[in-house]
């Protein structure tokens, strides 16, 4: 047994979180955490690596009592983590990012640091990793998934013999997580042992050996993979089987949504033109770095465009800024909520609203009982946990955030709606409650975009799907013609 | 298909659950923190100096703070969106001195100094909006230490580094005049207090103000105007700055172009007492009206004991980090 | 500016060698009190026809930046110094080296202890302050509350005025209330008012600046404190004129004017290589409601005289 | 498992394109920016003044510089943590006139009164990083905001408010003597600055700096010992401050409780001009030797031209927001 968690508890200003977690993690076995949105994963990580203390219980490593009042003393055990939230310091390079806190010094512990060795060692890192990095770069010029492979690297630097990782694919496109899967199967073989939190379940399948499920902060059961069906995870996991997990509703088309014409971001690229229609959903699928996300900022004035025509449900608009993206009745959730959707020190109540005060005023002013009214609006539907709106955004866990930056979106009542990766780092069961909104959304005639990487999930609800290669629109596939196949073939060109 | 948009339907807009009982005393308590350290200090001086209590003495702490007040008020703004004004006390200064040029100097009525005063604030205030969006500078730090020296240098220039003196009735009387027991100045403070509170807290621009702070390009991603907020909240703080002037001009009869010289830092030091946070999005009116009375009680207290300079100095630096430091507790008792 | 051949040959455009360049550097060009002082200077100037460049801090307090001045003077080949340091002690280093390029410097005033000065031109702060509490005198009886707002403690100008003033009171077994200002008006203001409300019996104040002593004529009169009376030091015109208003009892002028005029003349002496008395005391006045016109004529004479 | 859900194949794993050359010119231009704005300053002052490109004049600027350039270097270390420290003038207050009393006033031998300086200066800086840390206090504005009042107070009470004077050769030689045509205070100032550079690029607590200040977070769950760095952090900003003390009392021969009174600013201002950010993680010791030979060579020319100090106020803080300015059209040109 190379790490056994015995009766943890936690709790966050009353209210307990953790209820005497168990775990049991052998040598050299990728260990799946399982568990809704808040059921306490990343709080059991954050405890085993000193970035939180625990109220009770133990943690034994190696036959031994360890005890962490600080990361310094998991790492120096031999843990290394990748956190939900990346951990790299944009300003400096890939090389100081990988021994950052473990430098190699010229001799003793207080001599200068031996550049040249960590260059070649990082070089080495990387390599083994299938990448080839100037160790010299900084890390805020790289990619996520490049940035996820320096985070795998700096384990790999610390000797670390569990490496613990919480939903690392959640913000890599298809190809850098399948590069990731690869990653940790090779260093399994290796003799390395491995946490791993993730929400998409087929991954889970692949690479883990046993799972543990959590619900509601308490321990549900141990499994092994091999014995056990996606279908039986989801049971574990929410209590109860979903028959389908991909609500599909038809609708009949309806009228032009939105339609973009001679989009070009800049004036040399390939003009980029297509229509969503109500009562359609329209997926967008591509490989990674496609331009779907820019294209989709560009239509919402995120960033600048060189040229382009935008119309509303027929009528032309004049996007300028997110403002008048928003005026127009245009809502756009993006793909990054830590920097771009959420008010991490404001309360779910103010996140929801911001974007359209209006809605929770009288008499020109925001009034504490509309707030009220309002204040429950998809905080229920989404399955919002805690459902406290008082409660400040950073005190959500990870996927009920996404879904905080959900119900912003959804309360300004837009009349097209673009996610983007709308649920990264959701559980299975909430994500079937965000389609069933999505259907809803339809239903009341809205226009709904969807960006995704998952091509499961873009299958499964998409009525119609965009694919992207180099910016350009490359396939325009109805739902009944799509499959992994065509998809794939125009995400590399065609 | 109904040509409603939205997908709120009735049973939707359930009451809301109350939150918890513990949740709106902790609210209390945050808000009201620093109103205790008010209180225990003001106790301690009670005890200590037979004047402090008397009413005469109550009123001097009301008019002894409302410049500060006013100034504060404005600073809380930029601290709010995670920024700062260093350059109040050079915009006081600037804007006083231009409405004794107008009123006093030049002769023009006093309604148009008045006028003048306050315009020149906000103007002031509104160039140093102007320079942090439009020159896209990085931190209004350096754009504000740098206006708070060429509003000064102004200042100096245009009086030709004299003070100008012998202002009119209207002119002085919001700094000199009192209603009843109560300062004029100080009823102005309230006033404005209560508008802010509001402004803060019931319009949209208030409420953008904190999600600024908060984060930025979350903020302009939900439609909010950055640049203009921003340019709003920098011109209020340069307005207040000039109302605090006017107080002063009631308060000496006099416009000097070397006044308000490090205000700032009473104001700065008032909004982080009153518990602001430097990292933006938090803070309140009334936690900063607190700060500011803090701050004057303290001044007002050592000087009824008869303290020298010195040591007040200390004093009030060691208050700064206290407060602060209490603060700092109460928020990990209730939490986090 | 020095003898030399080559020189002389192209000082016959310049006129004479009298065209000299000094270098003055005072404590702030920023109030009215330094303000006729550099009019006294410029006077004093156009009269010699020589040149006078004034440099000064944006404060009192920068006194390292007048360090700096000093050597820049220098640098831009000043032929002599006039200088007014506010940490006297501070400036001697750089008027030793001053001296060692044989630069005559004129010391004004605030004196420094520096032995190779040409003179020293200044008020005598005590002796000042001490014929504003002489005039003070007859009017309050033994035992009686009077209340100093002075500058900066520690300041060496401020402590003989408070003291030379103390001690033309010591016979009166008089109750000091002292209590710092820093010389700042709105900080008078705020002070003037506690004092009342902790010793409402004071029966005069004295104010060791003008600043100061208008900070605490407006607590005084808003208060109806009137009958108090206030004694203001520095002569600067509105220090007058609240004197001619009847708001100051008296106010002691020292004679900035003499103090820059005198300055210029003695620098200019020195390069003659004339004779300078070693010490020259600039006067002081007391300011009451019979000599105050006078006195504003002469004060607005110098400040419209400048440029 | 067969049934990949991804669409990603080996293929698609490029190796990372080299960064296009361009990157080292930015680099190299990012770097030498200010030292173009020094330079293009320069040129337009030795045009106007004669005087200025005179080696005599030269050296000035190296003497006059030096301070500053000593307290902005301490100052540079706060800045790269995204911290700041307004205390750097007071320290230096603290520190010269707790070596005066032990050498002078105390009569003790010099070269204890030196160490009495340095010591004193770093032990301030101590506790400014203690309160930080250990306090959890919410920002170092704040923390040292109630210091800068604590130890300017304690340095007036120290002295009675009164200057110190008669220092011996040993306590004057770094800010007096010469060797050669260069001031000794200049050589300091170059040892330190190599000193500096060596360790915020070489030494694992240099990196270490600049990691707190681009994602604190991220260095604490990397194993940094991020509070015991800060805590250097401002002990070395304060040990510098005693040091330009140091120079401070050679330069004037004595040591007063009101020297160094808004140093904090010119020190800020160089290293903002230098091209550190407030954000924290960029910032380097050559830029902010060109930030603070900027400000610098700007107060000497405009002395040399014999400009009055309102025209200087005024110049001195364009430049600040012109040298920002070009500082980000520069980082823009250069690609964000
Ligand atoms: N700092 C905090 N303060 C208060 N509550 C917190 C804090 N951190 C986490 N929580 C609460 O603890 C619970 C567990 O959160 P945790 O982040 O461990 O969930 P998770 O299983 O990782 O979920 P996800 O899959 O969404 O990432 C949640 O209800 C969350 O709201
Ligand atoms: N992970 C990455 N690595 C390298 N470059 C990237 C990455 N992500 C985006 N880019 C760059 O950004 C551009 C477009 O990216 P965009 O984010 O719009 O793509 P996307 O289709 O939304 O892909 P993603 O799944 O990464 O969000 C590409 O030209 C690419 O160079
Ligand atoms: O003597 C002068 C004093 O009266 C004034 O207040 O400030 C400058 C001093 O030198
Ligand atoms: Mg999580
Ligand atoms: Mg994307």
């Amino acid at each position: 047994m190379l790490l056994q968690v015995k009766d943890i508890s936690k709790s966050f200003s009353g209210v307990q979180v953790l209820h005497d977690i168990n775990l049991d993690v052998e040598e050299g076995e990728v260990h799946v955490l399982l568990g809704e949105n808040g059921a306490g994963k990343s709080t059991i990580i954050k405890i085993l690596t000193g970035a939180y203390t625990k109220d009770k219980g133990e943690v034994w490593w190696d036959g031994k009592v360890l005890n962490v009042t600080r990361p310094k003393d998991a790492i120096e055990a031999g843990i290394a983590t990748i956190y939900q939230e990346l951990n790299l310091i944009p300003e400096l390079s890939v090389m100081e990012n990988i021994f950052l806190g473990h430098e190699k010094k010229r001799g003793s512990k207080y001599s200068l640091l031996d550049r040249k060795q960590m260059r070649k060692d990082s070089k080495a890192l990387m390599e083994r990793l299938g990448q080839r990095v100037d160790p010299d770069e900084l890390i805020g010029n790289l990619g996520v998934g490049q940035q996820q492979l320096v985070e795998i690297a700096k384990a790999l630097s610390l000797n670390a013999r569990l490496i613990i990782m919480d939903e690392p694919t959640s913000s890599l496109s298809a190809s850098e997580a399948e590069q990731l899967l690869l990653t940790i199967e090779r260093l399994r073989k290796e003799g390395i042992t491995f946490i791993y939190i993730s929400h998409r379940l087929e991954e889970i399948k692949r690479i883990g050996d046993r799972i543990t499920v959590l619900r509601d902060g308490a321990n549900v059961q141990t499994v092994p993979v091999d014995t056990t069906s996606i279908d039986q995870m989801i049971t574990l996991m929410v209590g109860r089987s979903l028959d389908n997990k991909f609500p599909k509703i038809k609708f009949d088309k309806g009228k032009e949504g939105l339609r973009v014409e001679n989009l070009k971001l800049d004036p040399e690229s390939e003009s980029i033109n297509f229509t969503a229609y109500q009562g359609e959903i329209l997926g967008i699928s591509g490989l990674v770095g496609a331009g779907r996300t820019e294209m989709v900022r560009a239509i919402f004035g995120a960033d600048p465009k060189a040229s382009g025509n935008i119309y509303i449900f027929g009528e032309e608009t004049n996007i300028r800024h997110p403002q008048d993206a928003i005026d127009a009745g245009i809502a756009f959730i993006t793909e990054d909520r830590k920097e771009e959707g959420l008010f991490l020190d404001q309360s779910l109540i103010f996140n929801k609203t911001i974007a359209k005060l209006n809605r929770v005023k009288s008499k020109g002013l925001i009034s504490v009982s509309a707030q009220q009214k309002v204040a429950d609006n998809y905080v229920k539907e989404l399955k919002i946990r805690p459902n406290n709106v008082n409660l400040i955004a950073r005190n959500f866990s990870g996927g009920n955030q996404q879904k905080v930056v959900i119900a912003k979106w959804l309360f300004t009542e837009a009349k097209v709606f673009i996610f983007d990766e709308p649920t990264r780092g959701i559980d299975v069961g909430a994500k079937v409650e965000v389609y069933n909104l999505i259907n809803k959304l339809v239903e009341s005639g809205v226009c709904v975009i969807i960006i995704s990487s998952e091509l499961p999930e873009i299958l499964g609800i998409a009525d119609r799907i965009l694919v992207m290669h180099e910016g350009k629109i490359t396939g325009d596939l109805m739902r009944e013609e799509a499959n992994q196949e065509n998809i794939m073939k125009a995400a590399t060109g065609g | 298909m109904k040509d409603t948009t939205t997908i709120a339907s009735e049973k939707e807009i359930l009451p809301h659950d109350k939150p918890a009982k513990k949740w709106s005393v902790k609210a209390a308590f945050n808000k009201f923190g620093p109103l205790f350290g008010l209180i225990g200090l003001s106790s301690i001086l009670a005890i200590l100096s037979p004047s402090f209590l008397q009413i005469d003495n109550l009123t001097n702490i009301a008019r002894q703070s409302s410049i500060n007040a006013l100034l504060a008020l404005g600073m809380l703004l930029p601290i709010l969106t995670a920024g700062i004004d260093l350059s109040v006390g050079s915009i006081l200064a600037v804007s006083i001195v231009m409405a004794g040029l107008v009123s006093v100097t030049w002769g023009m009525p006093p309604l148009i100094g008045l006028i003048v005063c306050l315009a020149v604030g906000a103007i002031a205030g509104l160039i140093n909006g102007l320079l942090l969006t439009k020159l896209r500078l990085p931190h209004p730090f350096i754009s504000t230490l740098g206006t708070m020296n060429v509003f000064r240098g102004l200042a100096l220039i245009l009086t030709g580094a004299s003070p100008i003196f012998g202002f009119s009735y209207l002119m002085n009387y919001t700094g000199q005049e009192s209603i009843g027991l109560i300062p004029v100045s100080f009823l102005l403070v309230i006033i404005v207090y209560v508008i802010f509170h509001i402004f803060l807290n019931r319009t949209s621009t208030g409420r953008y103000i904190y999600a600024i702070g908060g984060n930025k390009e979350a903020a302009r991603l939900s439609g909010i105007p950055v640049d203009r907020v921003l340019i709003t909240v920098y011109t209020l703080s340069g307005f207040m700055a000039a109302l605090g002037g006017l107080v002063l001009i009631g308060r000496t009869n006099s416009a000097s172009p070397i006044a308000g010289l490090t205000y700032e830092l009473d104001a700065i030091a008032a909004v982080i007492i009153g518990g602001a946070s430097f990292l933006g999005g938090v803070g309140t009116v009334w936690g900063t009206l607190i700060g500011v009375l803090i701050i004057a009680v303290l001044r007002n207290g050592l000087n009824l004991l008869g303290t020298t300079s010195d040591l007040q100095t200390v004093v009030i630096g060691a208050v700064i980090v206290l407060a602060v430091y209490v603060d700092v507790l109460r928020r990990k008792k209730s939490g986090k | 500016a020095c003898n030399s051949v080559e020189k002389e040959s192209s000082a016959e455009i310049k006129e004479t060698d009298e065209s000299y360049k000094f270098g003055a550097v005072l404590m702030t060009l920023n109030s009215e009190y330094w303000k006729i002082q550099m009019a006294g200077a410029k006077d004093a100037a156009e009269e010699l026809g020589v040149e006078v460049s004034f440099l000064g801090p944006p404060e009192e307090t920068q006194f390292e930046q007048q360090v700096k001045m000093v050597e820049d003077h220098i640098a831009t080949g000043a032929d002599a110094l006039i200088v007014a340091a506010s940490q006297p002690d501070a400036m001697i280093s750089v008027l030793n080296n001053a001296h060692t390029k044989k630069i005559p410097i004129v010391i004004a005033d605030a004196d420094v202890n520096f032995d190779d000065k040409v003179t020293f031109i200044g008020t005598e702060n005590y002796d000042a302050a001490k014929l504003g509490g002489d005039y003070l005198d007859e009017l309050l009886n033994t035992g009686d509350k009077v209340a100093i707002i002075r500058g900066q403690s520690g300041s060496k100008l401020h402590d003989e005025r408070t003291k030379g003033f103390q001690d033309a009171l010591k016979d009166k077994n008089i109750e000091f209330i002292v209590q710092d200002a820093q010389s700042d008006r709105v900080k008078a203001v705020n002070i003037m008012e506690n004092i009342l409300t902790s010793n409402p019996d004071i029966k005069a104040v004295f104010a060791t600046s003008d600043e100061m002593a208008l900070g605490t004529y407006t607590t005084l009169e808003n208060k109806n404190a009137t009958g108090i009376h206030l004694i203001g030091f520095d002569g600067t015109p509105d220090g007058l004129q609240a004197v001619q208003e009847g708001k100051m009892l008296a106010n002691v002028a020292q004679n900035p004017y003499q103090i820059g005029y005198q300055s210029v003349q003695s620098a200019y002496k020195a390069k003659k290589g004339e004779e300078v008395e070693k010490r020259i005391d600039s006067g002081a006045l007391v300011i009451t409601k019979e000599n105050v016109e006078e006195e504003i004529k002469k004060v607005n004479g110098y400040l419209n005289n400048m440029p």
